[in-house]
């Protein structure tokens, strides 16, 4: 995979089609992988990287790159393809600016995982398809099943397919039949005083470093409202827990019905604080109130909140259909 | 020693858009239909004006219940402002419900401007409720507290 | 009384039909072809179901006389489905019928030694109501 | 800071009886940027307004609150007292302590409490009030009326009889529209042709309207008072200026097998045609689909027939843009069509006819000669049966109309009574659901169609029409009797349901106008504002709007004139400033906001922004049209960038009253 993407890549920037490649590179470690612009066919042999933990969404730096002067070669994964046709349906990316290889995904493997399975000292984690070969530092190398590391997100995973390609490497995927909603589910089965202690436990930890807001590809906005100091809310960090839900609760009603899931929010989150179930809370919501709608699926539906029909659910829906008292 | 019990007083804040909810409080009052002096109105030109911000707010403050009026739908002045309001505002308590914090103390009520009898009505409802949650916790900003 | 309601919600349950939405055209009389057997006549039974007298109908012969041809279903401006209301009645007559075949007073007189328990339990499951 | 000044009304013992005025006033004179404050019997008074003035003038008031009635009972009053002395009207806001305090508290010292609270709320709010201008724009002199039938008639009459000068754009040949087909009108029975022609020719003669025959509106632009349209005149062929309507060339074109659609179809017309006698332009016009010459260049006939010179057959479809103040429309309607209904055997037997239909088998200009033969063999029908509802009433979907047609009652009377009256040997069945006869002498008309005229009316539904030996067996239910009637008839009329004509979804999109679900156009609001559409400048008339019979579309054309005048009769339109407004370094362009605006006031522009780096970026921004906003919010909530706001109930605004009044 790594290599014909690699290929494809040198020869679009050495025809001239794009003047850069917007992919990933290695960082700090070798499943510590972070988006990379390459402009030269050096760089690219260099550096570029694709494998089990290449697992950033790339569509966000679209929204600068598109603006830039040529065009730029994206990688898309399914998930990014969604973000990246919710963005063109929001005017923020400039479609004739990016060329895009969708690239088929089977799920990404997530590192904590491997290490909270006691395995310490990792030095390399090889990706061989089904198997992640990882060396320590203690020489030692053990072989593990990919897929009993992946990611949360990739374990409910609700499309494998790309939905905005100019062309494809691997073959495109289907939407899936996930499971994603179980956990918001499990939380509605849950007190209300319980739902709260929970939530608590969670956003406490808050810190906030802004890393979900700044990884969101829904959150793109020129200036956030929480840093603009004429908006009347705007914080830095949270004081008490009402400012921690505050945030998080307007976060999650400012992308309601154009997040399309991706769950980098949780992905990035230095606090492990599961921010995607808020967004998920809000798409199940909209899918059982107003139909099922999947953000980036299409460039014309439109979205859930800027949309009605004249028979919709009334509020006082939430004391039926609501989580328990 | 004796701890003397405060009557709790709930902070109300009601949303009243300009057409039809706020025009069925002035007929409330006309009419002399009492209802509890701790809701307090804020007069918006339409339900759809209401931002999750005002009301997040208003809980920061101190209050212990919102309410929002509006025309009913279908009537609304500018023909489609409160089935925005409805989709808004029905994700909004569905959310603050996820997050733990009482249902009651959120509610929208489509009141006209001939309904002075059902606002009286449903504010003294929802003062009830309010005072049978008691007052608001999990929302609170202690910063604010009087 | 409360058995006539409950009857008349089971039968629209089973039906699945809202007779509230009958607005009384009777095309569906006007197109039944079994018109001239019938007792009841579609918008009738579609009438007597919202009203919950459903009793005669289940006496009656109309129930079987109606030919499930769905015209009626097909014409019904209102999306009605007179039809299904006839077939819930019918069902609902297959399920009573039980009721008349073992009552626990026949029992000493059909009682056999060889007869194992657990016969008579699932008969008194099948045979009534 | 602002320097506020608070004026605590006592409405005589309204509001005095049960707030202590006193202490309000002198409590809120405690709160920060308040210089003055002081309560007074009948702020609304010439005294009481003077009192504000010398306040205003004497303490330099940026800002003032009035404890007073309602908002909407005289904010505008003391809105003006302060213009009136130099201070920005917007300047001044009022805490409702009457209808929302003193009259619903009996306990003076709540009362009090929440008064001061609710002034407190005001006083935070002025703080952040700015003053506001309203814009003014311009309103060019000109309407259009979109849809030539007796309701885009009238109402150009009467907007060209104030002076203004109209433009009715209407998509075929002539103006005149369904009721030209007409033969009579109910409950009155003149004739429709008798009533209908003098307007028609009034209009053309009406030296300010401009008729634009067989023309269509292609685009709209522009708000209210400055609408930019463009039209397109189809090719007719034939020259509307030199054509005498003499009518030559349609007698002597050899193409004879066009079907007439002014008879729908009953009989046939030439390829070059003047739709009817009292047509409106009168001048032919060559139907391109049919015409020998168009499509294969050999032919030429009308031409030579023609001493005007008239015919050219290398005419193109011409476009007019013009600029309007206000655009009416009225597009009318259309029966539907009967494909679905099967059961009444519509495609099966000529016999079987819609109304309209049979309105010109009576008709004397119709196919008929106005002597009432059946289609199939031209003999006179014995037994005529009328069904109602046809698709009306129904369950929506692919049953039909879920909306009752309301005119459908009345014709089908006027059909069975007139042909009884004409021919009193026919026998004539009418199945009914329910007959709908509110209207000034309806129901004495239904009344004599059943016991003057014997008209035999059954309530019940015509379940099948199969046409059998040149008969018609229909089978239908006799719901009082509880019977099952056969009936062999020969002939079967349909009340079809109606709709709103097909160009009207289009229209309203270019329009900005809304529709409900079953195309007919809305009003800005269904009983107070029944004649405009919630789009400023559009106005609605006629069947455009809901099903209605000619005095009631007549009576509505009338009421959209006169909104149309009063709107003209302005040389500029005051705007609300209370409108939303974008701000351009905050929005992403993301189109949220241009989605929930009722009013299409939002549009997109790319702007360039110098950016910190000393470089330019282009972004998409939003930018709100103040003239068209009419400043609901909807957008600023819809806006997640906060770069939407709304003047008079800003953000922070709003936060402050939050914040007083929870404080």
């Amino acid at each position: 995979m790594q290599e014909m993407m690699k290929k494809r890549a040198l020869q679009l920037l050495q025809d001239g089609t794009v003047e850069r490649v917007l992919a990933w590179k290695t960082g700090e470690f070798s499943y510590d992988i972070t988006p990379a612009v390459f402009e030269s066919a050096e760089e690219i042999e260099k550096d570029f990287v694709y494998d089990a933990f290449c697992a950033a969404n790339l569509s966000k730096y679209l929204v600068a790159l598109s603006k830039k002067e040529g065009k730029t070669l994206a990688f898309l994964k399914p998930c990014d393809s969604y973000s990246f046709q919710q963005l063109m349906k929001e005017h923020r990316v400039d479609r004739d600016n990016v060329y895009i290889i969708g690239i088929a995904c089977d799920g990404k493997a997530d590192a904590d995982k491997i290490k909270d399975s006691g395995i310490k000292g990792i030095k390399n984690i090889a990706d061989n398809g089904d198997k992640l070969v990882v060396e320590t530092i203690y020489s030692e190398s053990t072989e593990l099943d990919k897929k009993d590391f992946l990611a949360e997100r990739c374990l409910n995973c609700k499309s494998r397919k790309v939905v905005i390609y100019d062309e494809m490497i691997g073959e495109n995927g289907e939407v899936l039949d996930s499971n994603r909603f179980d956990m918001v589910e499990k939380i509605e089965a849950m007190t209300s005083e319980e739902r709260f202690e929970f939530w608590q436990n969670e956003l406490s930890r808050c810190i906030r470093c802004n890393a979900c807001r700044n990884v969101c590809p829904a959150c793109t906005c020129e200036k956030c409202v929480f840093d603009n100091d004429a908006s009347g809310i705007a914080n830095k960090a949270a004081a008490n827990s009402f400012e921690e839900n505050m945030f998080h609760i307007i976060r999650a009603f400012h992308v309601a019905g154009r997040c399309t899931d991706c769950g980098e929010c949780s992905r990035v989150c230095p606090q492990h604080i599961p921010l995607h179930l808020l967004n998920r809370k809000f798409i199940k919501d909209m899918n059982e109130f107003y139909g099922e709608y999947q953000a980036g699926e299409d460039l014309e539906t439109r979205p859930p909140l800027v949309n009605f029909t004249m028979d919709d659910v009334e509020p006082s829906i939430v004391n039926e259909k609501g989580g328990k008292e | 020693m004796q701890i003397e019990k405060k009557e709790f007083k709930p902070t109300i804040v009601a949303f009243c858009c300009n057409w039809c909810s706020y025009a069925g409080a002035d007929l409330a009052g006309t009419n002399r239909l009492n209802y509890p002096a701790d809701v307090k109105i804020i007069r918006v030109p339409c339900s759809c004006r209401v931002n999750p911000m005002f009301i997040l707010r208003a809980f920061q403050r101190g209050a212990d219940g919102v309410i929002l009026c509006g025309c009913h739908p279908g009537d609304c002045h500018y023909t489609t402002g409160n089935y925005y309001a409805r989709r808004r505002m029905t994700l909004l308590f569905s959310m603050l419900d996820f997050l733990g914090i009482e249902r009651g103390r959120t509610r929208v009520e489509w009141v006209s401007a001939a309904e002075g009898a059902k606002f009286a009505q449903t504010m003294n409802e929802f003062v009830e409720t309010i005072i049978s949650l008691g007052e608001n916790k999990r929302l609170e900003d202690l910063r604010c507290k009087k | 009384m409360e058995n006539k309601q409950q009857l008349t919600e089971q039968i629209l349950r089973m039906s699945g039909v809202n007779a509230r939405k009958c607005m009384r055209c009777g095309k569906c009389t006007a197109t039944c072809p079994s018109f001239d057997e019938m007792e009841y006549h579609p918008h009738q039974f579609v009438y007597m179901v919202e009203k919950g007298d459903i009793e005669p109908l289940m006496k009656s012969e109309s129930l079987y006389t109606c030919l499930t041809c769905f015209a009626c279903v097909e014409r019904c401006p209102r999306n009605v489905e007179p039809a299904k209301l006839v077939e819930a009645v019918r069902l609902a007559v297959i399920r009573e019928q039980g009721a008349n075949h073992l009552k626990p007073q026949d029992l000493p007189e059909l009682w056999d030694e060889d007869l194992p328990q657990q016969a008579i339990v699932s008969a008194f499951r099948k045979y009534s109501k | 800071m602002q320097k506020i000044g608070v004026f605590v009304c006592w409405c005589g013992s309204n509001i005095a009886g049960t707030v202590d005025v006193h202490a309000v006033a002198e409590t809120l004179k405690k709160e920060p940027g308040v210089v003055f404050s002081t309560d007074y019997q009948y702020m609304c008074s010439e005294a009481g307004q003077n009192l504000i003035k010398d306040s205003i003038k004497e303490y330099g008031l940026t800002g003032v609150v009035i404890c007073s009635c309602s908002p909407r009972m005289h904010e505008n009053t003391f809105r003006k007292a302060a213009q009136s002395v130099g201070l920005n009207p917007y300047m001044v806001e009022v805490a409702n302590i009457r209808e929302q305090c003193s009259w619903i508290h009996k306990d003076m010292a709540t009362a009090t409490e929440k008064a001061v609270i609710l002034g407190r709320a005001a006083i935070a709010k002025v703080h952040l009030n700015a003053p506001l201008t309203a814009g003014e724009s311009p309103v060019v002199k000109r309407a259009l009326v979109i849809g030539g039938g007796i309701a885009g008639i009238q109402t150009a009459l009467d907007i060209a009889e104030a002076g203004f000068e109209v433009d009715i754009v209407e998509k075929s040949p002539t103006i005149g529209g369904k009721m030209a087909q007409i033969d009579k009108t109910f409950p009155t029975l003149d004739c429709a042709a008798c009533i209908l022609t003098p307007k028609m020719v009034e209009a053309a003669q009406q030296e300010k309207i401009k008729i634009y025959s067989y023309s269509e509106v292609d685009e709209v632009k522009g708000f209210v008072g400055n609408f930019s349209v463009k039209i397109r005149r189809k090719a007719r062929y034939v020259n509307e200026d030199i054509c005498t309507g003499c009518g030559v060339c349609t007698e002597k074109c050899p193409q004879k097998k066009v079907p007439n659609e002014f008879n729908l179809g009953m009989d046939n017309r030439r390829a070059i045609y003047i739709p009817f006698a009292q047509a409106v332009p009168k001048v032919a016009t060559i139907d391109p689909n049919y015409c020998t010459m168009l499509k294969t260049g050999k032919c030429g006939v009308c031409s030579k027939v023609c001493t005007a010179k008239a015919i050219d057959y290398t005419q193109k479809d011409e476009f007019v843009e013009a600029q309007y103040g206000a655009i009416v429309v009225a597009t009318g309607f259309n029966p539907i069509s009967l494909e679905k209904y099967d059961e009444f055997a519509y495609s099966q037997s000529p016999d079987v006819v819609t109304s309209l239909e049979y309105e010109r088998l009576m008709n004397a200009a119709g196919p008929t000669s106005g002597t009432l033969l059946r289609p199939s063999d031209l003999t006179h029908p014995k037994t005529i049966v009328f069904v109602q509802c046809v698709g009306s009433r129904c369950d929506g979907g692919d049953k039909g109309k879920p909306y009752c047609s309301k005119v459908c009652c009345m014709y089908t009377a006027k059909h069975a009574m007139l042909t009884r009256e004409k021919y009193p040997d026919t026998d004539v069945y009418v199945f009914y659901i329910d007959v709908r006869t509110p209207g000034k002498n309806f129901d004495e008309f239904y009344r004599r169609a059943v016991e003057d005229y014997g008209v035999h009316y059954i309530k019940g539904m015509v379940g099948k029409v199969v046409p059998q030996d040149g008969k018609l067996k229909v089978q239908a239910s006799d719901l009082l009797s509880n019977e099952q009637l056969h009936i062999d008839a020969d002939m079967v009329v349909l009340a079809a349901a109606i709709e709103p004509d097909k160009t009207a979804r289009p229209l309203a999109t270019m329009l900005t106008a809304s529709m409900d679900t079953n195309d007919f156009f809305t009003e800005a609001h269904p009983k107070l504002r029944p004649v405009e559409s919630p789009t400023a400048g559009v106005f609605l008339s006629g069947m455009c709007q809901g099903p209605k019979d000619i005095p009631e579309t007549v009576s509505q054309a009338s009421a959209a004139a006169a909104k149309v005048i009063g709107l003209l009769a302005k040389d500029k339109l005051t705007c609300n400033p209370c409108v939303a407004h974008s701000d351009e370094q905050l929005c992403n362009g993301c189109s949220s906001c241009e989605k929930v605006c009722p009013y299409g006031a939002i549009t997109y522009q790319d702007k360039e922004f110098r950016m910190p780096n000393r470089t330019v970026a282009v972004r998409r921004v939003a930018s709100v049209n103040p003239a068209v906003c009419q400043g609901c919010g909807a957008c600023t909530v819809a806006c997640p960038s906060g770069a939407m706001d709304l003047n008079g109930f800003s953000n922070r605004q709003i936060m402050a009253e939050v914040d007083a009044i929870c404080k």
